[in-house]
């Protein structure tokens, strides 16, 4: 059963890698911030998954929840931010872009 | 049998931490910094080190990214990039070359990682093990250490959350603020936000009170707690707009509220004083709370130490989002 | 239990401060009544444990009535008393001078929050003063940087890079200190000072315990500005308004000196680092350049502030030179040296600000009608400035000549002649200002005599008096500070 | 306690008008006449600072001798300079008594301190309360001449004096003044010689060549400053100094045993033969009279550097003599500026013939300096010239005779000019103010006075040497 629960995580960790290919190439904001949230949610279950591990999970389940209840927050802020910020590519080549920013 | 995760982890760690670097738009690099948190949170669990893990949750997953967007809100996303700067790298180069190598230095020789004769875990560390219930009646260790043990740390630290937040406040605060109509962009909120954020917010304050009161038992506790308390309301005033969440909690008053929360802990811990006994010293309680006067003092400090955190939270959120005008925000 | 002393030294002003946050906003008028009854009480706290420690030489304070290792002690000993003597005494000066001086510079609705994180400044520079743990020390870096920031950056727009690096480099210090307890920790399983000097001599030979000692000096280094780690200091300390500085300049990095000292003498113990390390060279080295770098930048400028900036940096040098000449009359003069150069920066902190404020501006040329227009101001300065020098009977000569006595015991004598050309350059740099006042033409359009405000003359005055009495009394200092001197010294 | 007593009067710092001044100087003379009567030899401590290390007070024949020429030339210069302010309009009176009077305490502190650490202090405040005097004019020529004061009496006392000073305490754990010499015998001889140099530059009041530019320098000042100051309190201090360092700190055993005389002799000796030549060159009678003071100085540490009892008698005595011989000089050189403004000795001619009694004293003067007969310039020479006979130094015998002949050379032309050369103009002059010549009479007189009880001294003097 533990060895089980040891692979699953460990396969979701590669999928963390495999979430890590799209934060770097982005092309966006948004790939980024949507992989982030994936691997927030990933992390919840590995939380949960670990605490099964040390056979302790009532104490990893307060982490989750945190997790769950506060991850979207960030998103959300970005999201937000867009709104007002329209631009969601990044043009770094463009110095003029640093006084029309704001 | 956990070492397959942890190293799965030790390699995204450090991968995380190189693209949230190499990435020339700031937003970006905040996001990723998020991602960071995630896998520093576990890796902290890995260690079994939980609240510490918790902490990183809280602060990780609720407020550090937000702080961070709130920033760029009100700067840029852009850094400003010299290439031509290339003598002041290498002097950085060598400072880190020699800093990683003095670290190594003394990596060398300590004792190995989980080794039970080592001098921490066969220092200090063991009268806690040992004493810590016997003594407080408080299962969670750790808060017995942070609450009463070294309490005084704990004190100065929620101080610091404290001085963050008037800090921040009084080098933002404008006195004369622009006054431009913040309704507007508020009302243009979807729907869907306003009430699901109306709908989460009071579980999210449900959770952070439990956390503050259950911290000890389980991982958590008043910092903890009061982010997550915080993160709460800075959710209310993302989705209802500044001007609600100010008639909500107004600015004058969250300070004050930061200040009482440490005064709720320093007064409490003053009142062995009177008694002639030491500062912090909860025995005095004894006569009132019998044996379980450490654990109920431990249970008040905590609510102090929330208070000022979840003030502290809020209030450096919208002294930044607003840029110090306090008038409109995200 | 007269050991309350010792937490009410450190509580008085951060209840003030509490109690200030609290009700600043509600009621703005009781202020300054607040802050005056907190800081006098503090005084009397930092005079009262002055007299514990005269008659019982020790004493130990246990937060929450645990003993360490297992809690948190303070363990003041004569020359924490001297240093929380010091913090008090400078914190009094600089809180009156402040009243009229803030109005100037702040507009009265941050003067709530700025008073609080005031006197949380003043309690964390006592806290690391009297503290006997060395994670406790780091937490109270935090508190006193932190809100020495948010001071600092009230100077308004300019005030804000400096004040970044200030933060970048402070929190780089604070992190160095940090790992390096981190080592210690991990090789030892304690934090107490005294305890870890228990335990620290069975493991005086191995790698980790010599990174902690290099981590946790090169931290300090960047605190306290020593050269080459000085280049945040003169900036940030030269945009901030005066009556930051005044609390800032002579304490923020005179109690990192002493924490060194707490550090390198009391728990790596003077043997290591001259026997077994034998880093004394390199120190040595260390605090003569920055004296030397010091001495020249004094040269070059002509703003008080600024020049008063790079006196702090050659000061600094004096006083690591002292700890690590590691003779007994080197680590007296040093710590004199902490207490009397506080004195003499703040007093000469204020002369700059009451100049800047009366004379607007603060170049040799503006201070130059000084002592007809400002009597008071330039009595005051011309003692500070006997004291910089080094004329007897100002405690600056008493400190300079203990520690060129030492630097000649042992041997270093590019030290001792750092230290007097850092007092021929002195006696240079004053008498510019000197020369102003007496042959710089009035000119007849500025009022002749400009009344200082009260809130500017007691303080000026008071430190005066206070500097020449430091120095007359110099034979007691030195018994008191001789009692409590590490161990080991030559 | 007699001795505090004094001390007390000493140090008293009248504040303002001259009347205050002139009292107090009576009253400080009576003191040390007291002090003479009585003869304390008790160490006052007043302050104590660290082991060894304290602020106080004795009395011994030196500083007896000292203290009472400072202080009754005090009171003549009080005198005469209530004469040359107002009859030069000079600003700032009361300034100037106060920081006089101050100036007079520290040399006061000087003579009388037990220890090289009072010494110090007091050389210190005397430096700094003179610093306002040489630049009481306010102007530029004022402000240059403070200067070099300044630079080269701090930067002799930090940079040279304080360093000596600590290393004495370093090697020996106290810095009280013993005739025995506190040093060990120990100390290797390159250290001797390397402390003894930065002591005698490092009291750069003494003037001794290369570190005397400041004297010069210093004639910017008023005429009484100059004459007090600059012949009697200032130089004197430093001379004063380094003769406690030389018998208190090294002892004459230990110089003896070591031949340590050779260094300090011919450092003065060069300085004497310099400062007589340059003399010799100077037109502006203030600097001609500087550069003598540089050369008579260098005369007296010569004197007790030799290290004979004649050679110390005829120093000591020197200090004495110079002092009444050169204020004299001073004091009329000031008098002919108030009644003509002339400055220069090329416009002396025939001035004798208007102001008799003037140039009449500034003969005496002149003889006193030179060291002729019926003068104490005479006796006090006689001594050094045979101790220096005595010591086996007919180098500096030598030396003693050439500058003998310089002095004269450039001081008697100066008289010859103003007695016997037609003036080029006639100008209506006369002698005045009253307060302007009676001084220098006075002073001239007590030359004389001294040449008859110079044996006196001689016994107080020899009193040290031996006992």
């Amino acid at each position: 059963m533990m060895g089980l629960f040891l692979v699953a995580a460990l396969v979701l960790l590669a999928f963390m890698g495999l979430l890590l290919y799209r934060i770097v190439v982005g092309p966006t904001v948004i790939d980024r911030l949507l992989a982030v949230n994936v691997i927030g949610t990933k992390s919840i279950v590995i939380l949960i998954i670990m605490g099964i591990l040390f056979d302790r999970v009532a104490m990893f389940i307060d982490i989750a929840l945190a997790y769950g209840l506060l991850n979207f927050i960030a998103s959300l802020a970005a999201a937000k931010y867009f709104r007002k910020h329209k631009k969601i590519h990044h043009v770094s080549t463009m110095p003029a872009e640093v006084s029309h920013d704001h | 049998m956990l070492i397959a995760i942890e190293v799965g982890l030790l390699i995204l760690v450090p991968c995380v931490a190189f693209v949230a670097l190499w990435l020339r738009d700031l937003m970006s690099a905040v996001i990723v910094l998020g991602a960071y948190s995630f896998l520093m949170c576990l890796v902290w669990t890995g260690m079994g080190a939980v609240d510490v893990a918790f902490t990183e949750a809280a602060v990780g997953a609720g407020v550090s990214t937000v702080f961070f967007i709130a920033v760029l809100f009100n700067t840029t996303r852009n850094i400003t990039f010299n290439p031509l700067d290339v003598s002041s790298k290498l002097v950085a180069l060598v400072a880190c070359l020699g800093f990683g190598y003095v670290l190594l230095q003394g990596v060398s020789d300590l004792p190995d990682w989980g080794d039970p004769y080592s001098p921490v875990n066969a220092g200090v560390s063991t009268y806690y093990i040992e004493n810590a219930y016997a003594d407080t009646h408080v299962p969670n260790l750790v808060t017995t250490v942070l609450a009463d043990y070294r309490s005084v740390d704990t004190m100065l630290e929620t101080t610091v959350v404290l001085i963050a937040l008037l800090g921040i406040f009084m080098i933002l605060k404008k006195d004369r603020p622009a006054q431009s109509d913040s309704s507007d962009t508020q009302a243009h909120d979807s729907l869907i936000i306003r009430l699901s954020a109306r709908f989460i917010a009071p579980f999210i304050q449900l959770f952070g009170l439990y956390v503050v009161a259950h911290g000890h038992h389980s991982p958590g506790g008043g910092f903890q707690g009061g982010v997550i308390l915080g993160t709460g309301l800075i959710l209310m005033a993302m989705s209802m707009g500044m001007a609600s969440a100010k008639r909500l909690l107004s600015i004058p008053r969250m300070i004050i509220l930061a200040a009482v929360g440490v005064l709720i802990y320093a007064g409490w811990g003053a009142v062995p004083l009177v008694y002639n006994g030491y500062f912090l010293d909860y025995s005095v309680w004894e006569s009132v709370f019998g044996s379980m006067a450490r654990s109920h003092s431990m249970l008040i400090v905590e609510i102090g130490v929330a208070l000022t955190v979840m003030c502290g939270m809020y209030g450096i959120y919208m002294s930044l989002v607003s840029d110090g005008g306090m008038q409109e925000g995200l | 239990m007269s050991s309350q002393w010792a937490f009410l030294a450190m509580g008085i002003p951060f209840f003030t401060a509490l109690i200030m946050g609290s009700v600043g906003y509600a009621a703005p008028r009781f202020m300054r009544w607040i802050g005056a009854t907190g800081i006098t009480l503090a005084v009397f706290a930092s005079i009262g444990l002055w007299s514990t420690v005269s008659t019982d030489e020790y004493v130990s304070y246990f937060f929450g009535g645990w003993l360490p290792p297992i809690g948190i002690a303070l363990e003041v000993d004569r020359i924490s008393a001297l240093m929380v003597l010091m913090v008090h005494g400078v914190a009094a000066l600089a809180y009156i001078f402040s009243l009229k001086a803030l109005p100037n510079e702040l507009p009265a609705s941050k003067h709530p929050v700025y008073y609080t994180l005031y006197f949380l400044l003043i309690s964390g520079f006592v806290a690391l003063a009297v503290t006997g743990d060395v994670f406790n020390v780091y937490v109270l870096f935090e508190v006193c940087a932190l809100s020495g920031y948010a001071l600092l950056a009230m100077g308004g727009k300019k005030a804000y890079v400096p004040t970044f690096n200030y933060v970048l480099m402070g929190s780089l210090g604070a992190c160095f200190y940090l790992i390096g307890v981190g080592y210690l920790f991990i090789k030892t399983g304690t934090l107490n000072m005294a305890h870890l000097a228990d335990v620290l001599p069975t493991v005086f030979f191995s790698r980790s315990i010599l990174t902690a000692f290099i981590l946790i000096t090169v931290g300090l280094f960047v605190k306290m500005a020593l050269f080459p780690f000085h280049g945040w200091m003169p900036n940030v300390y030269t945009k901030a308004p005066v009556s930051t500085l005044c609390l800032m300049a002579p304490l923020g990095t005179k109690i990192c000196v002493y924490v060194l000292l707490r550090v390198v003498g009391y728990v790596f113990s003077m043997e290591y680092m001259t026997n077994i390390l034998a880093v004394q060279p390199i120190m040595m080295t260390l605090a003569t350049l920055a004296i030397v770098v010091g001495t020249l930048y004094v040269v070059y400028h002509r703003h008080l502030t600024r020049i008063i900036m790079f006196i702090i940096v050659s000061e600094i040098g004096y006083m690591v030179g002292g700890i690590f000449l590691g003779q007994m009359d080197s680590v007296i003069g040093a710590v004199y040296h902490i207490a009397a150069d506080a004195l003499m920066t703040v007093t000469l902190v204020m002369v700059a600000g009451v100049v800047r404020h009366c004379l607007g501006g603060d170049a040799i040329a503006d201070v130059a009608m000084m002592f007809r227009r400002l009597p008071t101001t330039a009595i005051a300065f011309v003692i500070v400035c006997l004291s910089v020098i080094g004329v007897p009977p100002m405690p600056g000569f008493f400190s300079k000549f203990l520690l060129i006595k030492g630097a000649f015991m042992s041997g270093y004598y590019g030290f001792a002649v750092a230290l007097l050309i850092a007092s021929l350059t002195a006696v240079f740099l004053f008498f510019r200002f000197f020369e102003g006042y007496f042959y710089m033409k009035t000119d007849n359009t500025a009022p002749s005599v400009i009344q200082e405000p009260w809130a500017y003359r007691i303080p000026l005055v008071v430190a005066a008096i206070g500097l020449v009495g430091f120095g007359l009394s110099f034979s007691y200092w030195y018994g008191f500070i001789k009692l409590a001197l590490p161990l080991g010294l030559a | 306690m007699i001795g505090a007593m004094g001390i007390y009067v000493t140090r008293s710092k009248p504040n303002g008008p001259a009347i205050s001044s002139v009292v107090a100087a009576i009253a400080l003379v009576a003191s040390v006449i007291h002090l003479m009567a009585y003869g304390a030899r008790d160490v006052v401590d007043v302050v104590s600072f660290f082991p060894g290390i304290s602020v106080s007070f004795f009395c011994d024949p030196l500083s007896l001798i000292f203290a009472m020429v400072a202080s009754s030339l005090w009171g003549i210069t009080v005198l005469y300079s209530v004469g040359y302010l107002n009859g030069a309009h000079e600003k700032n009176q009361p300034r100037f008594f106060a920081c006089v009077a101050i100036a007079l305490g520290a040399t006061m502190g000087v003579a009388f301190s037990a220890n090289l650490l009072t010494l110090y202090i007091f050389y210190e405040m005397l430096s700094l309360s003179t610093y306002a005097l040489v630049g009481h004019h306010q102007n530029d020529e004022a402000r240059v001449g403070a200067r070099k004061y300044l630079i080269y009496l701090f930067g002799g006392s930090i940079g040279l004096a304080l360093p000596a000073m600590i290393a004495v305490y370093a090697l020996t754990g106290t810095l009280s003044f013993s005739y025995a010499g506190i040093l060990p015998e120990v100390t290797p001889f390159p250290v001797l010689v390397v402390l003894m140099i930065m002591f005698l530059y490092g009291f750069a009041k003494a003037g001794l060549m290369p570190f005397h530019a400041w004297l010069p320098g210093a004639m910017v000042a008023p005429t009484p400053v100059s004459s007090l100051l600059h012949a009697v309190a200032v130089v004197k201090v430093g001379v004063f100094s380094i003769v406690r360092v030389i018998t208190g700190i090294f002892g004459y055993d230990l110089i003896n045993q070591v031949n340590l005389s050779q260094v300090i002799v011919y450092i003065a000796a060069f300085t004497v033969i310099v400062a007589s030549l340059m003399a010799l060159y100077q037109d502006s009678l203030k600097r001609r009279l500087a550069f003598s003071t540089i050369g008579q100085l260098a005369y007296i540490i010569m004197g007790v550097g030799l290290a004979t009892p004649m050679a110390f008698v005829g120093g000591v005595l020197h200090i004495v003599m110079h002092a009444f011989g050169k204020i004299t000089l001073f004091f009329c050189a000031g008098a002919i500026y108030v009644a003509t403004k002339k400055k220069y000795v090329s416009q002396l001619d025939g001035i004798g013939r208007q102001m008799p009694w003037t140039m009449g004293a500034f003969f005496i003067g002149s003889l006193s300096v030179i060291g002729l007969p019926p003068t104490g310039g005479f006796i006090s020479k006689w001594f050094m010239v045979n101790g220096a006979l005595e010591a086996g130094f007919p180098v500096i015998f030598t030396v003693y005779l050439i500058s003998s002949f310089l002095n004269a050379c450039y001081f008697l032309p100066i008289v010859y000019r103003a007695f016997f050369k037609n003036p080029a103009t006639m100008d209506d002059v006369a002698e005045r103010p009253l307060l302007c010549v009676v001084p220098p009479v006075i002073t001239a007189a007590m030359s004389v006075v001294l040449f008859v009880g110079a044996p006196f001294i001689i016994r107080l003097i020899q009193g040290i040497y031996y006992g």
